[in-house]
């Protein structure tokens, strides 16, 4: 049942297979090259000068609290154009539990008339 | 009537239809079609169980699970509630 | 013989437990419709454990003859305690509700959320 | 002949007790209507040749049920509000 | 008695034991917590550590293929069943794998968490019931013992979500949970009293042999999928959900995610079990109405989390898109169960969905345990507030990555296995699926990665300059989790072969389940 | 809570103990009539609760304490379920019967079909009749002297 090899094996989903090691060997080759690459820069970086500032323009630097970007005002554009679709399934969750419950016999209702009524009506055709 | 009315009145009446229906679909009232398990329980209970309540057989021996599963709801609702209503501060 | 009656007033029972529970806006009132569901379901186990002219199936002091079906009651006890359970339960949340809030109104509490 | 004319009036009876356990405005008359739907209830068992529920449906429903809803509305508010 | 015939004794009594050690330390919780706190939470960690033991070596029992059978009371099985039995295959104890980790877990994780607490002694009894409430659920084969389990874990799940009661919003979530639970459990009692007046059996495995799929049954399965569909979170019945993982204390939400999949895994048994045999009977087909609800469940659930600001929220609309996947896995293999040219396919989908169901029992919990060392350490909650922690919280911060990396099914961690399973096989089915899936996916990475954004990178907040980081025991718990995560993602074969296979292959055979309890049913693929 | 007038303290007083015995005779023979350990255990609770409503809840809390009641609801547990893993121990599984049959302790076996009203029947079932009712006496009246006990100021928005 457990053996050694059995950790190693590929994965066959199907139509493929997938092969986490050989994944991960993957993105440690590419790690490596990352660091060489940084190793380049890195020989002209110097500690407690100009370099470790913030630059932004010549203008001052802003508080932290200002300068952090909030959650909200990430994907703001796509929140923003398609502002209906969140509108109408933020306008769904009212918090009220009667709704919650109208919500389970509405499904019921659904289900009622998708399983019994149409299965009728396929049956009929 | 407000939108929420009208699915909630049109959808509550699919539910009910469905349900009377069923109603009027179920065996006849006192005649159950199938009584196999309950004849069994009925015949045996007395030399099974030694007990002449049959309800009694069935809530503690051939259902006792089920007992120790409603002691368990009632003994968890009591350790809800005092927790429910326990002083906040130590 | 007698038109399936109580199991016409299950399903009544169970509907105006529904009814309260989606239509009223009273907390207390919520509780009581889904009191009024369970008492529908205890009905319905017990009707469907009922045979024509038969005696409770209990030995002592029969006079014998066909008993009615012992499985369904034993079912409905448990479901009777499990039912004061949660009415007890739910009470208890609705009086901390209360004191929250300061109303039993269920659109006056909560909202959505951010 | 009479016990058929009790298995129609019973479950009638029920069914009223619950409407007006809805629709009562007061919630102790509300509690109070939950009491007698699960008295009818228990004798409705009784009926139904289930001694041992009645007996349970009467102490639980009748009497700790209602004990329960009559404290609870006492700690929160006695009126439905109008809508 | 040598050690062999113990275990041999102790792995025939398990069924009965798992679900009767965690009870009776509930009852003697109380007891032991006038002693010491201490010794309290050592014992309730034990009675969890002896209960998961006695777990795993059911499990290695039942994966090897055989199905076990626990009847109480008696010792034979006498026809027609009338007494109570468990009835035990791969995928219920694949199912109680998951819901004793979670607990364990959970119990550890509240040992600093939970530390300034009052009601102690009730909430580590609450946690023990829950725990045997989920495990009964997974374990029995007789469907009013199913409902009496579905009964206690939903209200111990609920009072403890309502645990801290000087929060408007946790007692609301707390009621709203118990409203909705028990509505939803009252219905499965009303269609069990349906099967009962029909074929008068409450066995799954009687029932499911004398179905006939009459307009009562019918009834009965819609309102058993509309409510056990409801307890699991689906669209659009999963508004409960968000209020109740938000406001419950961290440890407990983890606890949740068993909870509702062990009501997950009731739609399943309902549909692959109890109507197997009459799945050929319909023209429309239940798996269908599963992969519909999959699908809408996976869209609103990502496109809700989008908008969120509240952190345990948004993970929690995370959550329910994760539940879509499962049932789109699931229902993939439902719907091509009986058509012979796509078995493969099927059971592909099929291990897919229950390998999904553990790798999002573990990612979204780890999610949540991270969230709730947020709270610990700053008590902030809302992403809006939050900012720069990745400075403080170093271990705290990479367990983060780990979860969301897994969450959002990136390669080599686990969710990316399952997933790849799911959309390979729906393409078979129908490539839009699988494009919504794929989607919707891409989606979730980039909530989680604004997430990141929000709460761990940034500058160095001054408010919260003197934040720490978490106690031991918290950093444990996750970090146990974070372990599991990476080793089923970097060995999905072993997994899939030895547990995620044999839990398929239980549903699909749906037969050899009835034929344990009666031999001479005939049905079944 | 406060307390009622004294009439109601007085009848009270005196039905309760017929209240209890009633109760505790449905529990007594579970096994031969009508009754168990739920429904005598529920007829004693609800005669617990009237001395509550008439006394008031802080003359009955300074009396019972929560924390007892928890004890004893712990015990009534533990013996359930200790009853049911004895069936483990002396018999074969879980919620195995073991005293039917050994014409001990309430071990005789009935003629099958006899109405005979022998107590010394039914083996596990009135010990286990006992220990639920212990449990559910102190159950039912735990939760509605709580619940009472808590509520018994009405707080308004806070």
């Amino acid at each position: 049942m457990f053996t050694l090899e059995s950790l190693l094996e590929t994965f066959q989903t199907g139509s493929g297979f997938w092969n986490p090691i050989i994944w991960v060997v993957a993105i440690l080759v590419a790690f490596l090259i990352a660091v060489i690459l940084r190793g380049f820069g890195n020989k002209e970086y110097k500690k407690n000068t100009g370099q470790t500032q913030a630059f932004l323009s010549g203008n001052p630097e802003y508080e932290k609290e200002q300068m952090h970007i909030k959650s909200s005002n990430i994907y703001w554009g796509f929140t923003e154009s398609l502002k209906w679709v969140f509108d109408s399934l933020k306008k769904m969750h009212t918090g009220n539990v009667s709704d919650y419950a109208l919500w389970f016999v509405i499904v019921m209702a659904i289900l009622f008339v998708v399983l019994i009524v149409g299965e009728n009506l396929v049956g009929a055709i | 009537m407000s939108r929420r009315d009208i699915t909630a009145v049109l959808s509550f009446s699919i539910v009910a239809i469905f349900f009377i229906f069923g109603a009027l679909m179920i065996h006849p009232f006192g005649a159950p079609d199938e009584t196999g398990m309950d004849d069994n329980i009925i015949t045996n209970a007395q030399t099974e169980t030694g007990a002449n309540n049959a309800v009694t057989s069935v809530v503690f021996d051939y259902r006792g699970l089920d007992t120790l599963g409603e002691t368990t709801i009632l003994f968890t609702a009591v350790a809800a509630i005092i927790m429910i209503f326990r002083r906040l501060n130590k | 013989m007698i038109f399936n009656i109580p199991f016409i007033a299950v399903a009544a029972l169970i509907l105006i437990g529904l009814y309260a529970v989606i239509f009223k806006r009273n907390l207390i009132k919520m509780v009581i419709g889904i009191t009024l569901i369970e008492s529908g379901v205890n009905l319905f186990l017990i009707t469907l454990g009922y045979r024509e002219g038969s005696i409770a199936p209990i030995y002592t002091s029969s006079p014998g003859g066909i008993m009615a079906l012992p499985v369904p009651q034993a079912l409905t006890l448990t479901s009777i305690v499990i039912g004061v359970a949660v009415l007890a339960l739910m009470l208890s949340l609705v009086i901390h509700i209360y004191r929250h809030y300061g109303t039993l109104d269920v659109r006056k509490i909560g909202g959505p959320e951010e | 002949m009479i016990l058929e004319g009790i298995h129609i009036i019973l479950p009638i009876l029920i069914v009223v007790a619950a409407a007006f356990a809805v629709l009562m405005k007061d919630l102790i008359a509300a509690a109070i209507a939950v009491a007698a739907m699960s008295l009818l209830l228990s004798l409705e068992f009784y009926i139904l040749q289930a001694p041992d529920v009645a007996i349970a449906e009467a102490g639980v429903g009748a009497c700790l049920t209602t004990a329960i809803l009559v404290i609870a509305i006492k700690a929160t508010k006695r009126m439905e509000e109008d809508a | 008695m040598n050690v062999a015939d113990l275990i041999a004794l102790l792995l025939q009594h398990s069924p009965a034991l798992i679900v009767a050690v965690p009870l009776l330390g509930a009852f003697i919780t109380p007891l032991i917590s006038r002693l010491n706190d201490k010794v309290r939470n050592v014992f309730v960690i034990l009675t969890l550590g002896l209960t998961a033991s006695l777990v795993f070596l059911l499990a290695s029992d039942v994966f090897t293929g055989n199905i076990h059978t626990y009847i109480f009371g008696s010792q034979d099985l006498a026809l027609p069943v009338v007494r109570i039995l468990f009835e035990v295959d791969a995928m219920s104890a694949f199912m109680a794998i998951i819901s004793v980790i979670l607990s364990l877990v959970a119990v550890i994780y509240s040992w600093s968490f939970m530390k300034e607490n009052t009601g102690l002694d009730k909430y580590y009894t609450l946690i023990l019931l829950m725990t045997a409430g989920m495990l009964g659920m997974e374990l029995t084969g007789d469907l009013f013992n199913f409902f009496v389990f579905l009964e206690i874990t939903s209200i111990s799940s609920a009072a403890l979500v309502a645990f801290w009661t000087n929060k408007a919003k946790s007692v609301e979530a707390g009621f709203k949970y118990i409203v909705i639970s028990t509505i939803g459990a009252l219905f499965i009692l009303f269609s069990i009293a349906l099967f009962y007046g029909q074929y008068n059996a409450l066995n799954m495995a009687m029932i499911a042999s004398a179905i006939q799929y009459t307009f009562l049954d019918k009834i009965a399965l819609v309102l058993l999928i509309a409510a056990l569909a409801m307890k699991a979170g689906v669209v659009p019945m999963h508004m409960w959900l968000p209020d109740a993982y938000g406001k419950a204390p961290s440890s407990v939400t983890l606890i949740l995610v068993g909870a509702t999949q062990a009501s997950l895994y009731g739609v399943f048994r309902v549909c692959f079990t109890i109507y197997g045999g009459a799945i050929n009977l319909t023209p429309i087909s239940v798996g269908w109405i599963l992969v519909i609800l999959g699908i809408i469940t996976m869209l609103l659930g990502v496109a809700m989390a989008i908008i969120q600001t509240d952190f345990k929220r948004l993970i929690a609309f995370g959550a329910v898109a994760e539940i879509g996947y499962i049932l789109l896995g699931i229902g993939t293999g439902l719907v091509v169960m009986l058509n012979p040219e796509m078995t493969a396919t099927g059971l592909a989908a099929m291990k897919g969905g229950i390998f999904h169901i553990m790798n999002d029992a573990l990612d979204v919990g780890l999610l949540f345990l991270v969230a709730g060392a947020i709270y610990y350490a700053t008590k902030e909650t809302s992403l809006n507030k939050l900012g720069g922690l990745a400075r403080n919280m170093k271990y705290t911060t990479v367990f983060f990555i780990i979860g969301l990396l897994a969450i959002s099914g990136m390669p080599p961690m686990n969710g990316f296995a399952s997933k790849l399973l799911i959309y390979e096989s729906t393409y078979q089915l129908n490539p839009i699926l699988s494009i919504i899936a794929i989607l919707s996916s891409i989606m979730l990475l980039a909530v989680f990665v604004k997430v990141f954004h929000a709460a761990f990178l940034g500058p160095a907040l001054p408010k919260f300059e003197n934040v720490k980081e978490v106690p031991k025991s918290m950093l444990i718990a996750m970090g146990t989790i974070a372990t599991i995560i990476i080793i089923f993602g970097l060995f999905p074969e072993l997994i899939i072969n030895n547990i995620v296979e044999p839990a398929a292959n239980a549903l699909v055979n749906y037969g050899d389940y009835i034929r344990e309890v009666i031999p001479s049913f005939a049905g079944g693929v | 809570m406060s307390g009622m007038s004294k009439i109601v303290k007085t009848i009270s007083g005196i039905a309760f103990p017929f209240i209890t015995i009633y109760g505790l005779y449905i529990i007594a023979h579970g096994h031969l009539t009508p009754g168990g350990g739920f429904q005598g255990g529920a007829i004693v609770a609800s005669g617990c609760a009237m001395i509550l409503v008439s006394y008031g809840s802080i003359w009955t809390m300074n009396r019972v304490r929560e924390k007892n009641l928890s004890i004893l609801e712990s015990l009534g547990a533990v013996c359930f379920i200790l009853l049911a893993l004895l069936g483990l121990g002396f018999g074969t599984v879980f919620f195995n019967n073991f005293l039917v049959g050994t014409n001990s302790l309430f071990g005789v076996v009935p003629a099958v079909g006899s109405g005979l009203a022998n107590i010394n029947t039914g083996g596990v079932i009135p010990l286990m009749n006992f220990a639920v009712g212990l449990k559910v006496i102190v159950g039912l009246f735990g939760i509605v002297l709580v619940m009472a006990y808590a509520s018994r100021t009405k707080e308004g928005k806070k």
